[in-house]
């Protein structure tokens, strides 16, 4: 699996490239952001996605989809990390109906995934819970078994899309815990469906969050998603194909800050000199530039070793979140004290990316975290 | 008994029988704090009884002369009632830059006539003030500055924009740098002026900060009218006065001495909190690891100001590890914030509203605050070039 | 079958045959590697047999024309011959500066007498080769050297010292840079020449680093004489000449191109063993997140090296990420030395003789002479200011 | 205590320093180590140092010696440091003699403290065991009861001081370890009785350490110094003081690395400029110039404490070796790194401060052991 890009996704790329620089400056989430927009993000433009064929990629061409992987999902994601844009394309895309990709029934797939495909519905993934930190497998929420079907109880917080959306996969915990992974389910639950609450969630980055409330919310067999009992290596599998994603977006947020902030060194003056002819900064630029260049290859390996179902694939996935989450703190951190006073300033844009790095980070694992996944994979 | 000693026992005496119940032990508490002015008002009957009691001494400037509304007192007189106010955490009768910076900048630089016209305003609280210095693309670069004043006839005309002029929508007046001969270069047409905000010509506005509602502005300045008798220390040298005044701001109570070193108590609680602690420590080891350095650097950087003060203190003249205490500070307060950002996790991602605690959202709100403890009041680079160059003397 | 896979399978049926059972598996071994000269001699009979049969092939140089001793592959053919060779882990049969830097130059610039002159004597292991470019006062920059060939009558008297000339205790000709025109703007006044370094105006001396014996060298010019024959690229056009060397060294198999990203199990084995292991983790938790972190920054270069090779080999041209190699790879090395030294702990500490294994000692003496790798061949400072300037297009 | 000098401190640090500067040029350290010198120091400086008071300082009067504390121990070492003098000023004075003096009977201190104060007797502390890495309390070294008294077996290495030293103050076993610093004592051990073993340990620092051997060494009841299987205690005690000590010589290293550093800095041309005038490199400079104050103000406040006997003295100690630790190994480094290629020679004399650096490091512990000690200490 080279470490290339092939002429289609150069074309993919470029192309979702135009579309987040017309389609979407900063200024479209600062406008979403002081309007207090609920959904947080452009249906109109959610469908254009889709029109574009991007919700598409990485179903099976039985599902409706194009049948790519997830060396096209980042280039999307890269793209839309370059515009800070808004639109759920990881939280319904790659989280929700990735689960019923992934593990879900011939019905769960029929039902939905044409409507994720065609942008006419949202699917969200409820996994997160207060307290648990990065832990997928720490979950407190119970379907406590009632006749043939299940009765859900329990809290859901930094659901990603979830505000607004049709449906969510929740987990909850269906047996008892003594194998680590085991005795996690996933449901499949309309938002409608009575006992569901959802509140929005207000974050630092303003993308769509929900608070999920389940209160004895009635799930049937069918509503399960993969096997029961089974749910902690489902969900493994979509959050690190969701990561690697994330990943992919954060690269794209990491190269625009820089590019930004490069421009600003060429363009300030103080002193009576631009200031990036003074040396301490370029080293520093140039030391920026060199983790935004190591992420960019960590996320094309893991992207390709996830599409090759490669042995060392979860490796890939903790080396490219790692690199990225310290690579994209680093490079906003930088961002704002490079542009001095005015890049404190909520009216520069340079501010956004900061908050967008510290979303990104603190989503599916710090660098900390994955560098304690990946020396456990590694066998020390 | 030392006449400092009777002084000392005489202040606590006093201040134990007449420093207002409610406003003991609130020190540290901003709603307690009194900045004066014509849009000030006091938000407890208890705060405006300090305020008059206190004013009535003159101990709302301990140390500046009587005749200008202060106490007259002496620096260890004034150094022990510091003290004394300190033991009952009693918050200052009054604060703000018309105290700790223009005032003093008057004592020391201004003419009689200039101190007799504004001290005896900010002592009672009347007018308070705030500071025209920075400009938009006169950063770290100050003398670049190019607002202009022009003199037309008996008044300066000034035109411009300044930027960073904290509180500039609460204060009544503004000390500012304008440029008054362009031909020169650029450290020689600089003139000190005072100016009345309260005039057509003057816009304030406030700005948006990365964390939300801020104290800062942006002032603009359209045919606003200054009077030549509020010049101080003569047109086109204001740049000697504005180095006066920035020593002020640097040691002084001015915005860039605020503690920095914040203890990690708040920190080692959130780790114990968020990630559990067994026998006794702090689970997570890399955290524990990561607490420990930020306490050590805390500590290192508290006994060199120790260190500093001492020094002073034995009559020695500071030496060059002062060049280092406000980069350090800042960084080392920034290393908390991050740590806390870590410690907090996905909790450290709230902005307002629900799912988040009160404590989880203004420790992020403090994290990007504090991205600009770097950058104002001098940025690290600039302290970074002023150490090679001063203390290590590297050429330039 | 492609003519390359035909070639391919005969050269591997060849190596199988003909390769001398006692290099087999040799590749990573320096006391199987030769690099030929006057003073060089074979260690070991098959050795000399390796060379010489492969000599007889003209595969000291594969790719090198067939008239100086060559080998006349295609670039191709050339790559499928060394991936054969690394199948059975042979040792390269001839290896050195002649083959890797001079040799490749000469091929480039030099003149079919130039090339007819020396490169037979390089593919016959005759003649080994050493460079001559930094001195003392001109280290990063290289064009500021001072050594001069004057040209009198029919020969270049040279004056001077040149500085990190590696192997010249062991070479038996140097290629050089000079000046020889003093009064020319630096880098248009300078003159490649090749000179032999058995003559009586030549001074060899090794140099100690901090890690003990190295193959450097200075070597100093007295009146030495150089032929003008000799001269590359014509008298005071050396400068591009030596831009095209640099090309072969950091491309090449050049000395700033040795693998930096040498994996973890080392420093896990040394981990274990030092600090323990508790249900097959690294016990102590900090070395352990280092090691993770060690492990990913060379998993992250690795990477960005492939991606450059993938590139490459899909007929684009390089990227700018090759820009940032060399820094990295220096870097991931030293801190691998670095962890290295925490693990080890007191028993980091030793030189030589009892108390220490042998690992620990070469671990040791590893990483002093690793803080050269930020130094040599382009130090950390120019490599940073090169990217900042050709990469990412920052003013000077 | 006030982080200030007295006068008289001034005076004994300004001596100390003229007669270092003048004695103690690194030239001499390079011809011992070129001489294989087996003493590795000048027994000649080192009765001068003793005819200068300074093998007194850290004695009670009543022991002769002058009653001074560790604020003045540190100007000496910090002399010491700057010259990279090898005088065995910490192993002698700081630890073996330390022992007796906190801890030895009458007739101990009186026997032998004289000595190392007029310079003619030399004491070295063995405590260091292979493997045991800073552990004072993994003593694997027995000293088994045989009548009266006991018979010590084991090995001990980095013994500063030791090669050649006239005693030895010897960490065993003597009871079990039931409580975490029980059954450790110390015993008094001439080098010249019967089983004792020694040999020059070269290090990369060459400072005379030896490697010891106890091969049925016997032992009386009035060798034991201090309480009988309380000796833990005990050698922690020393081990602070000598750590605060080599702190001391530390600050003296790192500052005369910096000073020379900078000196090159000035001196150095490149490209047609001076290069202490490049702003990167100017800021890295400045940044080891913080550290080195940072250091200053922790060596300083530990000696204090010790000297005060504060109750947070413990945590100092960890303070000032951790940050010292960090701070000389940078400056050592960086040192050489901004001496380029001439800095890579033994020919120069900045590695030379390198290679302390790191000696001086894992020495007592290095930076990642006090913070954790610290932590333990602070309780968190």
């Amino acid at each position: 699996m080279p470490l290339l890009l092939t002429d289609e996704q150069k074309l993919l790329a470029r192309t979702a490239s135009e579309v987040i620089s017309k389609q979407s400056p900063v200024s479209r989430l600062r406008a979403l952001r002081n309007d207090k927009d609920e959904l947080g993000y452009s249906p109109q433009l959610w469908k254009y996605m889709a029109e574009l064929g991007w919700t598409a990629i990485p179903f099976s061409e039985a599902d409706g989809g194009l049948g790519m992987g997830m060396a096209e999902v980042v280039l999307v994601t890269e793209a839309l990390g370059r515009g800070l844009a808004p639109e759920p394309y990881i939280a319904c895309v790659m989280m929700g109906a990735q689960a019923l990709s992934l593990g879900g029934s011939t019905q769960q797939r029929t039902t939905w995934l044409p409507s994720i495909i065609d942008g006419s519905k949202m699917l969200a993934l409820a996994y997160q819970e207060p307290g648990a930190r990065y832990d997928l497998c720490k979950v407190d929420t119970r379907a406590r078994r009632d006749g043939d079907g299940f009765v859900l109880e329990g809290d859901k917080h930094h659901v990603l899309g979830g505000f607004g959306a049709d449906a969510l996969v929740v987990s909850a915990r269906t047996g008892d815990s003594t194998s680590q992974n085991g005795g996690i389910s996933l449901f499949l639950i309309p938002t409608d469906r009575a006992g569901v609450e959802l509140g929005r969630q207000w974050r630092m980055d303003t993308n769509n969050a929900a608070i999920v409330g389940l209160r004895g919310v009635r799930a049937s067999a069918t509503d399960v998603v993969g096997k029961l009992d089974a749910g902690a290596q489902l969900l493994r599998n979509v959050v690190d194909r969701a990561t690697v994603a994330l990943c992919g977006e954060m690269l794209g947020g990491m190269n625009e800050a820089l590019d930004r902030t490069l421009a600003y060194l060429q363009e300030r003056t103080q002193f009576g000199a631009i200031i990036g002819t003074f040396q301490a900064l370029k080293h520093r630029a140039a030391r920026l530039y060199i983790q935004a260049e190591l992420s960019r290859s960590a996320v094309m390996a893991a992207a390709r070793a996830l599409d090759a179902d490669a042995p060392d694939a979860a490796n890939l996935v903790c080396l490219a979140k790692a690199r990225c989450s310290d690579a994209y703190v680093l490079i906003g951190q930088e961002s704002v004290q490079l542009h001095g006073g005015i890049g404190m300033t909520d009216e520069h844009e340079i501010g956004f990316f900061l908050k967008r790095a510290r979303a990104s980070e603190m989503t599916f694992g710090d660098a900390a975290f994955h560098r304690d996944r990946f020396a456990t994979l590694s066998g020390f | 008994m030392s006449n400092i000693e009777v002084f000392r026992s005489e202040a606590r005496a006093w201040l134990e029988q007449n420093a207002p119940e409610e406003i003991r032990g609130k020190a540290g508490d901003p709603s307690w704090h009194y900045s004066g002015g014509r849009k000030a008002s006091f938000h407890h009957p208890a705060q405006e009884r300090w305020f008059a009691m206190m004013r009535e001494r003159g101990w709302t400037a301990p140390d500046w002369p009587v005749e200008y509304g202060g106490g007259g007192l002496g620096a260890q007189e004034a150094a022990a009632l510091k003290q004394e106010l300190a033991r009952l955490k009693l918050p200052p009768p009054l604060e703000g830059m018309g105290l700790s910076m223009i005032g003093p900048t008057l004592l020391q630089v201004g003419s009689p006539e200039q101190c007799r016209e504004h001290l005896p305003k900010i002592t009672s609280g009347q007018i308070r003030w705030c500071q025209g210095y920075s400009e938009p693309s006169a950063g770290s670069d100050l003398a670049s500055l190019q607002t202009s004043a022009r003199q037309v006839e008996d008044r300066f005309i000034i035109n411009g924009q300044k930027i960073w002029t904290s509180g500039a929508h609460l204060a009544d007046w503004i000390f500012m740098l304008t440029r008054t001969d362009s031909t020169a270069p650029k450290h020689l047409g600089i003139t000190f002026v005072l100016l009345d905000l309260d005039q057509p010509g003057v816009e304030v506005r406030q700005i948006q900060m990365i964390s939300g509602a801020s104290p800062f502005c942006e002032t603009f300045f359209r045919d606003a009218v200054a009077d030549p008798a509020n010049v101080i220390g003569g047109v086109n040298r204001g740049w000697t006065v504005a180095k006066v005044l920035l020593t002020h701001e640097r040691s002084g109570s001015g915005p860039g001495n605020r503690p920095g070193t914040s203890s990690i108590s708040r920190a080692l609680a959130a780790a114990r909190d968020k990630l559990g602690e067994q026998d006794g420590r702090v689970r997570d080891p890399i955290v524990r690891d990561k607490l420990a350095q930020l306490a050590m650097d805390q500590q290192c950087l508290q006994l060199t100001m120790q260190r500093s003060v001492d020094s002073r203190k034995a009559g020695e003249k500071p030496g060059p590890e002062t060049s280092i205490f406000k980069l350090c500070r800042s960084e080392v307060s920034q290393h908390h914030d991050e740590l806390m950002m870590t410690i907090n996790g996905p909790e450290a991602l709230g902005w307002e509203g629900d799912g988040f605690s009160e404590q989880e959202l203004t420790q992020t709100r403090a994290y990007l605050r504090g991205r600009g403890g770097t950058i104002a009041a001098g940025t690290s680079e600039i302290n970074l070039n002023i150490i090679a160059k001063r203390v290590l003397g590297l050429p330039d």
